[in-house]
């Protein structure tokens, strides 16, 4: 590294969303060809610094510096010119436009023209130096998230950021586009280019970055050169500082089984699918984000309609069902999606507690709504779950996201359910309200429910699970007891790799 | 420079007050279009508050103008309440109107059920046209904005060839439909006034769909899938249908209003038996920011605002156009300050700008 | 001011409708002449007719004068229920004891002239009316001028159209341009809109209610004027002599009371053919003498 | 005459073309508003606005040209006015558009009447002449149809090229592009949304400011309570028929010109007895079988009424 001035110096950044410091007075500098990780607890403010270096959002106060020079950014377009690119957490493509038009939006063009010429030839150059290539032409609503990310990639290459901002990529990627992306972000190093690497998963940071940078509630408690002498337990403490507790599994004896899939097909072309729970079991589903998980779970809940296939709880079929249906027979569902399909964000925790049940006794007596009832039912339930803070009357979007994940499963759980599905339990969640979740769901299967139990977390399907199964392209590509699983096995099966399946 | 909106912390005076402030606003600017017209605004709102509210007279005839305003207000409100646009208040009273003056100049129905026949029939005739949109919207998920739109002028030009072809006032070959009944004119409870039964049961619908939205197990259905259709799906409420029944609801208020024109006041369809009530619907719903109680003071402000702004404009020749510039003025007011009581306008200054000083 | 007589015009258009117009200035001549205490309504929605009339008859109002065309009902309701004030309205139904007199609104002598002159103007031996709302008011007009063109030359084709509304003059004026289209080279304007499109395709408009030379005086000829003024003077004079009733003025609507007549050719008076001009000044004693009455015929005017 | 014989007169084709301008004008305007995400219930109100503004300064100055420009000015205005509702302060577009349609048909018409009075007979201007274009109006058929007009129907005609050039050859109109089908997106490569949003309604009013004016600078030469009688609206629904795309749009506003042309002349060819009245309502039903048939949502783009919150994640 020839050249050791920071490309990119953040001073003092502070930021403030309404009552909440997002960023609390920040430093933070990257340097040419390095990779800084940014770690964090969810809301520890790394989406919120990065989006203010790349002009998203203002800063309440600080102050920026890119090659070492006072740098004003405004907007998204200071940012790209003065060579920063960010790839989001959640990709920000339009689906009905090209890859080309996709990659050539924003940018200046030619004699106030498209330049089609140009940008071909840019994409292609991208291609070869850092093996990242798509078909120009193909509709990006026809192209797999894994695709979509990348193009989110070229994008910023395209427009030669120095300054290469990842927020979360992996969390979407197979095993091999992230090695894909690994050796990408490899070649960029030594074209001098500074990355800055957002994740969660400790092991890719501990492999691809040169430096950590560790936030917690908005401000950096800790900056370390990654030598090869840090663990993921250190980490862990740096972000929440304490170590995590852990829920454990204690084997037990399983009843018979409560929910039956037999031949279920999510689409039309897609392989059926065959799996039993029983009671007192937790059938984790692992796979990566994007192959059905979604559309599984809500095809057994009655929210969509399977191609084909038949649902059997406790051994009587339920066809053709409906969310109500569903319900009815005995089972309950947490999506992954809380405030988007699980709540009301607008109405009050006490309406959100009996959101599928306000229509019949005791909630409601010949239509009239039993208003008293209902008060009183949330009240129990915000002491018994501790959801802070402990106001029926509010609504309930203005909880944090862990309070509404204690409210659903309060929700759920009252329903006394016989089969549970519930999908990425503790996304966003911080540890102890990690430890209550898992807490709860060990003494459901305590009291004998079948679980369902899909998550993007290896670690935490195999910490929870009785049994494993893998989702792989629409469907169970095996199914395994625990004690017979690897880690190793399970993400090779993840990616389509095949998995001889022991008895 | 950039502006931005930040969030406030919820306040309840806020909220409160936010509707009279709104108004106060639009008052304020159409002050000064009275004083662009030269005539002096407190004297013209004066005359205006006499001519709408001073007296039995005034107060009465402005209530009256109110009732059909009351009624589109509300079916603009139930339907809101699921997300559903209708803009089509317009259409559906005016088939109300069709139905109820078709019921009502019948000689083979019996007296006593003329008017109970009236206004179901334009009840069902407004839920009927309202399940077209309704059905589109829940089945096939055509944007109801146009679908509603595009069914007013449909309605209004099939009224208009029903009107001048076999509807055709047989006496005077005008565009009107034949005369109700004396039997199915609507009974007036205060002799002397035109406080027909039309404004009662405006009333009386207010009560009930106040009491539909917040005490019964439908209405917060209603609610829930408006605000959250995926997450009352995941519940298990039948969306398409709460939703549509939502809509037929609304479809029938807004026929009812269509009944208390025929009954009321009009005894008859004519071609412009509504200077837009189903449209003014909107401004009516959103006045009383959705809630069922507020849609009367709503109606009865839009309703002043016409009878007073008439013998505000006689007395001081300010033109009469000023009324719909203040309906519209105080909707957009009343939009901006919704807004403002939720969210700060922050203006930035463009960084740029900060650098170079 | 306590002593002199109010009246009221209540109108249910702006006041740019030809037939609001001459009602209007009548009145404001009747205001002047007699020193009455005129104000009016323009605009007001059927919703509110209701209310604006008796308004006006609480406060004890003489005279209301306007236009009941399509709110009959109302008019008439208002007028038994308020037997004190005198009300003079166009109105297709007739007077009703005591106190509401009507007029008809009508000028289909004129009209009958009109078409004389249109037949007697027109080269291609096809001329076209462009109206309103098709109501058997307008009929009643249209058939009369259709009656003076034949009888001016008996072959002469007449084309009709409505677009369907009071006010949409481009409309107005692109069924004109179709007449055009079509070899006419007269046209009538009974709607605005009319006289732009003649003066853009080389035709001659006869203007209708109003004297509307002053839009285009080198296309409009002349125009089938409406002048209620002899009508309400009548009704006036009777309120202020208290023995106002119920009176039919449709009676005075004709060309003897000068209610009804056709306007000057003012520019244009050299394009028009002697005899032709004498045969309309001819036509026009005979009827004001009563040597000949037009017929009025309400059946639907349609193209030849 | 038959039904045949009208439509095959050169003269039912420039009627039809003279009739569709003004609703080919208000459907690109309603075009630029929805490619940028914004639903413009407002242009009802714009066209009144544009057209009165276009009168009024003939009127004064003597010059159509101001007049055309003061239509022009005053649409943007009110698209600024427009922008600033649903764009800053991100309104319900639709509560928002019938808002500002109320507000300012309420102000044109009491302006026109504080301006003008009631007179006699309305003031009026001389409007714009056909103007034939040397050679090309001498080509048969099509001369007389297309190139014998006024000179706002020649600058329509470039117009529609023009904008399709714009929207899908230019930076410029695939920004726009971007930001109808996701502003976030858009943001992310240095688009900003709101600005695009906020131009993209003024020159929506502006379009739609030249429509009204069209209405009465060359189609008629003075202004009425009547001059728009919801073209506005019809512009929403054509907008939809011609699936956001400018020529298709072109398309479904001659068709509706057409059709209007092909009435007025039924009525005075006398050969066909029906009330006019359906054919009054036919753009409407056709509007709506397209609506149903082509589901709105299928080709619209995908963030129309979504107000965009930079801060929101
Ligand atoms: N647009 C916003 N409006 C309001 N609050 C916000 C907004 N963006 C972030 N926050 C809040 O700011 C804090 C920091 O959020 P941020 O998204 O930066 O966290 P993060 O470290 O990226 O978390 P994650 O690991 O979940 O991505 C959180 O409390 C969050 O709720
Ligand atoms: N987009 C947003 N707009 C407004 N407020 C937000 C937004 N996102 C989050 N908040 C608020 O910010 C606060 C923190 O949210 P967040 O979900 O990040 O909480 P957290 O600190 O991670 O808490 P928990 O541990 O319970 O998950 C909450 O009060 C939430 O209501
Ligand atoms: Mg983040
Ligand atoms: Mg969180």
């Amino acid at each position: 590294m020839a050249d050791d001035t920071p490309l990119l110096t953040l001073t003092g950044i502070t930021k403030r969303f309404g009552e909440v410091v997002a960023n609390r007075d920040v430093d933070f500098a990257l340097r040419p060809g390095e990779v800084v990780g940014l770690l964090g607890e969810n809301g520890a403010g790394k989406t919120t610094l990065m989006n203010i270096a790349f002009g998203l959002y203002r800063p309440d106060a600080g102050t920026i510096a890119v090659a070492g020079r006072p740098a004003v950014i405004g907007s998204t377009a200071d940012a790209i010119a003065l060579g920063i690119g960010m790839v989001h957490q959640h990709t920000h493509v339009v689906a009905r436009h090209s890859v080309l038009e996709n990659l050539m939006a924003g940018l200046a063009g030619r004699y106030g023209l498209i330049d089609h010429t140009a940008a071909l030839a840019r994409l292609a150059e991208i291609a070869a130096a850092y093996g990242l290539g798509l078909d120009p032409d193909r509709l990006v609503g026809d192209l797999a998230i894994g695709e979509k990310q990348r193009l989110d990639i070229i994008r910023a290459l395209f427009r030669k950021a120095r300054v290469l901002i990842l927020d979360e990529p992996t969390s979407v990627l197979t095993p091999q586009e992230t090695e894909g992306l690994f050796s990408a972000i490899k070649a960029l190093k030594t074209d001098g280019v500074g990355v800055v690497y957002i994740s969660h998963k400790l092991n890719e940071v501990r492999a691809i970055t040169d430096r950590v940078v560790v936030m917690r509630r908005g401000a950096v408690v800790a900056d370390a050169v990654n030598d090869g002498t840090l663990t993921n337990a250190g980490l862990a403490v740096l972000m929440c500082g304490h170590e995590p507790e852990r829920i454990t599994r204690t084997p037990h004896q399983t009843g018979a089984a409560r929910l039956e899939l037999a031949g279920l097909r999510l689409g039309r072309g897609t392989r059926p699918i065959d799996l039993k729970v029983q009671g007192g079991e937790i059938v984790g589903i692992a796979g990566v984000s994007g192959n059905g998980q979604v559309r599984f779970a809500e095809a057994i809940a009655g929210v969509t309609s399977p191609a084909a296939g038949t649902i059997r709880i406790d051994g009587k079929a339920v066809n053709a069902a409906s969310p109500r249906r569903m319900q009815e027979a005995g089972l309950a569902y947490i999506p992954e999606d809380r405030l988007g399909a699980g709540l009301v964000g607008t109405l009050p925790v006490s309406d959100n507690m009996v959101l599928s049940r306000f229509g019949a006794s005791p909630f409601a007596h010949f239509g009239w709504l039993d208003r008293k009832a209902m008060a009183a039912f949330a009240e129990r339930q915000i002491t018994d779950y501790d959801i802070r803070p402990p106001d029926a009357k509010l609504p309930i979007g203005l909880l944090s996201g862990g309070n509404q994940q204690k409210a659903i499963v309060a929700r759920e759980l009252a329903l006394k359910p016989k089969v549970l599905i519930i999908a990425q339990p503790t996304r966003g969640l911080d540890v102890t309200a990690i430890a209550f979740v898992h807490r709860e769901l060990m003494r459901l299967r305590a009291e004998g429910c079948a679980i369902l139990l899909i998550s993007d977390d290896l670690d935490e399907i195999f910490q929870l699970s009785d049994r494993i199964a893998v989702m792989y392209e629409s469907a169970i590509v095996c199914a395994m007891a625990v004690e017979q699983a690897t880690v190793a096995g399970i993400g090779l099966a993840m990616n389509g790799g095949a998995v001889e399946a022991p008895a | 420079m950039r502006i931005t909106l930040e969030p406030r912390p919820p306040s309840r005076w806020r909220e409160v007050l936010m509707p009279f402030a709104a108004i106060a606003a639009s008052l304020v600017l159409c002050g000064l279009l009275i004083v662009i017209a030269g005539a002096n605004p407190f004297q013209a709102f004066a005359i205006m508050g006499e001519a709408a509210f001073a007296g039995k007279f005034a107060i009465t005839e402005t209530v009256a103008r109110a009732a059909p305003l009351v009624l589109t207000g509300l079916a603009a409100l139930v339907a809101l309440r699921t997300r559903f646009w209708n803009i089509g208040g317009e259409g559906q009273l005016l088939v109300g109107a069709m139905a109820a003056a078709w019921l009502g100049a019948r000689e083979d129905i019996p007296v006593p059920l003329l008017v109970p026949a009236m206004l179901v029939g334009a009840a069902l005739a407004g839920a009927a046209l309202a399940a077209i949109p309704g059905l589109l919207k829940t089945r096939l998920k055509v944007d109801e904005v146009v679908s509603t739109l595009m069914l007013n002028f449909i309605v209004m030009y099939l009224m208009m060839a029903l009107l001048s072809g076999p509807w055709k006032d047989p006496v005077t070959g005008w565009t009107d439909s034949p005369d109700i009944l004396m039997d199915a004119e609507f009974p007036v409870f205060w002799a002397g006034t035109r406080l027909h039964l039309g404004v009662l049961v405006a009333v009386i619908a207010v009560i009930g769909i106040g009491i539909v939205l917040k005490r019964t197990s439908f209405g917060l259905a209603m609610k829930v899938v408006g605000e959250n259709p995926k997450a009352a799906h995941h519940a298990g409420l039948d969306v398409g249908r709460i939703t549509l029944f939502a809509v037929l609801l609304s479809g029938a208020l807004a026929g009812l209003a269509g009944a208390g024109e025929v009954g009321g006041t009009q005894f008859q369809v004519i071609a412009s038996i509504s200077p837009g009530f189903g449209y003014a619907g909107l401004v009516v719903a959103m006045l009383a920011r959705l809630s069922a109680v507020g849609v009367i003071p709503a109606a009865v402000f839009l309703a002043a605002i016409t009878t007073g702004a008439d013998e505000m404009s006689r007395q001081t020749g300010v033109p009469f156009f000023i009324a719909d510039a203040v309906q519209g003025l105080s909707l957009i007011a009343v939009l901006v300050a919704m807004t403002l009581a939720r969210y700060r306008i922050r203006w930035r200054p463009s960084p740029k700008r900060e650098a170079a000083s | 001011r306590a002593a002199s007589v109010r009246i009221r015009g209540i109108f249910e258009t702006p006041m740019e409708e030809p037939f609001v117009t001459q009602l209007h200035l009548a009145m404001t001549r009747l205001a002047k002449e007699a020193d009455l205490d005129y104000k009016y309504s323009e605009s007001v929605k059927a919703a509110d007719f209701s209310r604006v009339l008796r308004q006006w008859c609480e406060e004890g109002v003489e005279l209301i004068v306007g236009d009941a065309y399509g709110t009959e009902q109302i008019c008439r309701r208002v007028a038994r229920n308020y037997g004190k004030t005198a009300f003079t309205m166009g109105s297709a139904m007739g007077p009703t004891e005591p106190n509401f007199a009507t007029f008809y609104g009508q000028n289909y002598e004129a009209a009958y002239l009109g078409g004389m002159l249109a037949a007697g103007l027109s080269k291609s031996g096809k001329i076209g009316v462009v109206a309103g709302i098709a109501v058997p008011t307008t009929y009643g007009l249209l058939n009369a001028y259709r009656a003076g063109a034949k009888e001016m030359k008996a072959d002469i084709q007449l084309k009709a159209a409505y677009i369907g509304s009071m006010f949409d003059p481009p409309k107005a004026k692109e069924a004109t341009i179709a007449m055009a289209d079509q070899g006419v080279d007269v046209v009538f304007a009974e709607r605005i809109g009319v006289i732009e499109a003649a003066a853009e395709r080389q035709m001659l408009a006869i203007g209708n209610m109003t004297d509307q030379s002053a839009i285009n005086p080198k296309v409009v000829v002349s125009s089938v004027i409406w002048d209620p003024y002899p009508v309400l003077k009548e009704a006036v004079d009777a309120v202020k002599g208290g023995k106002f009733a119920a009176t039919d003025y449709s009676k005075l609507e004709n060309i003897a009371h000068r209610v009804n007549y056709l306007a000057d050719y003012a520019a244009l008076a050299d394009k028009v053919p002697a005899e032709v001009k004498a045969a309309i000044e001819a036509k026009s004693n005979d009827i004001a003498a009563g040597k000949f009455a037009v017929t009025y015929e309400e059946s639907e005017t349609k193209t030849d | 005459m038959s039904m045949l014989d009208i439509i095959l007169d050169i003269g039912f084709f420039a009627a039809a073309i003279r009739l569709a301008v003004p609703l080919l004008l208000g459907t690109l305007s309603e075009l630029v508003a929805e490619r940028s995400g914004v639903l413009n219930l407002g242009i009802e109100g714009m066209m009144l606005a544009g057209a009165l503004a276009g009168f009024a300064t003939a009127h004064v100055t003597g010059s159509l040209w101001l007049g055309v420009l003061a239509a022009l000015i005053l649409g943007a205005l009110i698209g600024l006015l427009m922008a600033l509702l649903v764009v800053i302060l991100r309104l319900d577009q639709t509560v928002a558009g019938l808002g500002v349609t109320m507000a300012t048909t309420g102000l044109v018409f009491f302006s026109y009447r504080l301006g003008f009075g009631e007179s006699a007979t309305p003031p009026a201007i001389t409007p714009f002449s056909t103007i034939p274009l040397p050679l090309l109006s001498d080509i048969p058929y099509i001369g007389p149809v297309l190139f014998n007009q006024y000179a706002l129907t020649y600058i329509t005609y470039l117009l529609v090229p023009a904008l399709a050039f714009f929207l899908f050859r230019t930076p410029a109109g695939l920004a726009l592009r971007t930001v109808g089908e996701n502003p976030k997106a858009a943001a992310g490569v240095g688009i900003d949304p709101i600005k695009v949003r906020i131009l993209a309604l003024m020159a929506a009013g502006a379009l739609a400011g030249l429509a009204g004016a069209y209405l009465n600078l060359a189609a008629f030469g003075s202004f009425t309570f009547g001059i728009i009688s919801g073209r506005g609206w019809i512009c929403l629904a054509l907008v939809v028929l011609g699936r956001w795309k400018p020529f298709a749009c072109a398309g479904a506003a001659l068709l509706f010109g057409a059709v209007d042309a092909f009435q007025l002349r039924l009525q005075t060819s006398g050969s066909v007895d029906l009330p006019y009245q359906l054919f009054l309502a036919l753009p409407y039903v056709a509007t709506l079988i397209v609506v149903i048939v082509n589901t709105r949502f299928a080709a619209a783009p995908a963030a129309l009424m979504e107000p965009y919150d930079p801060e929101k994640r």
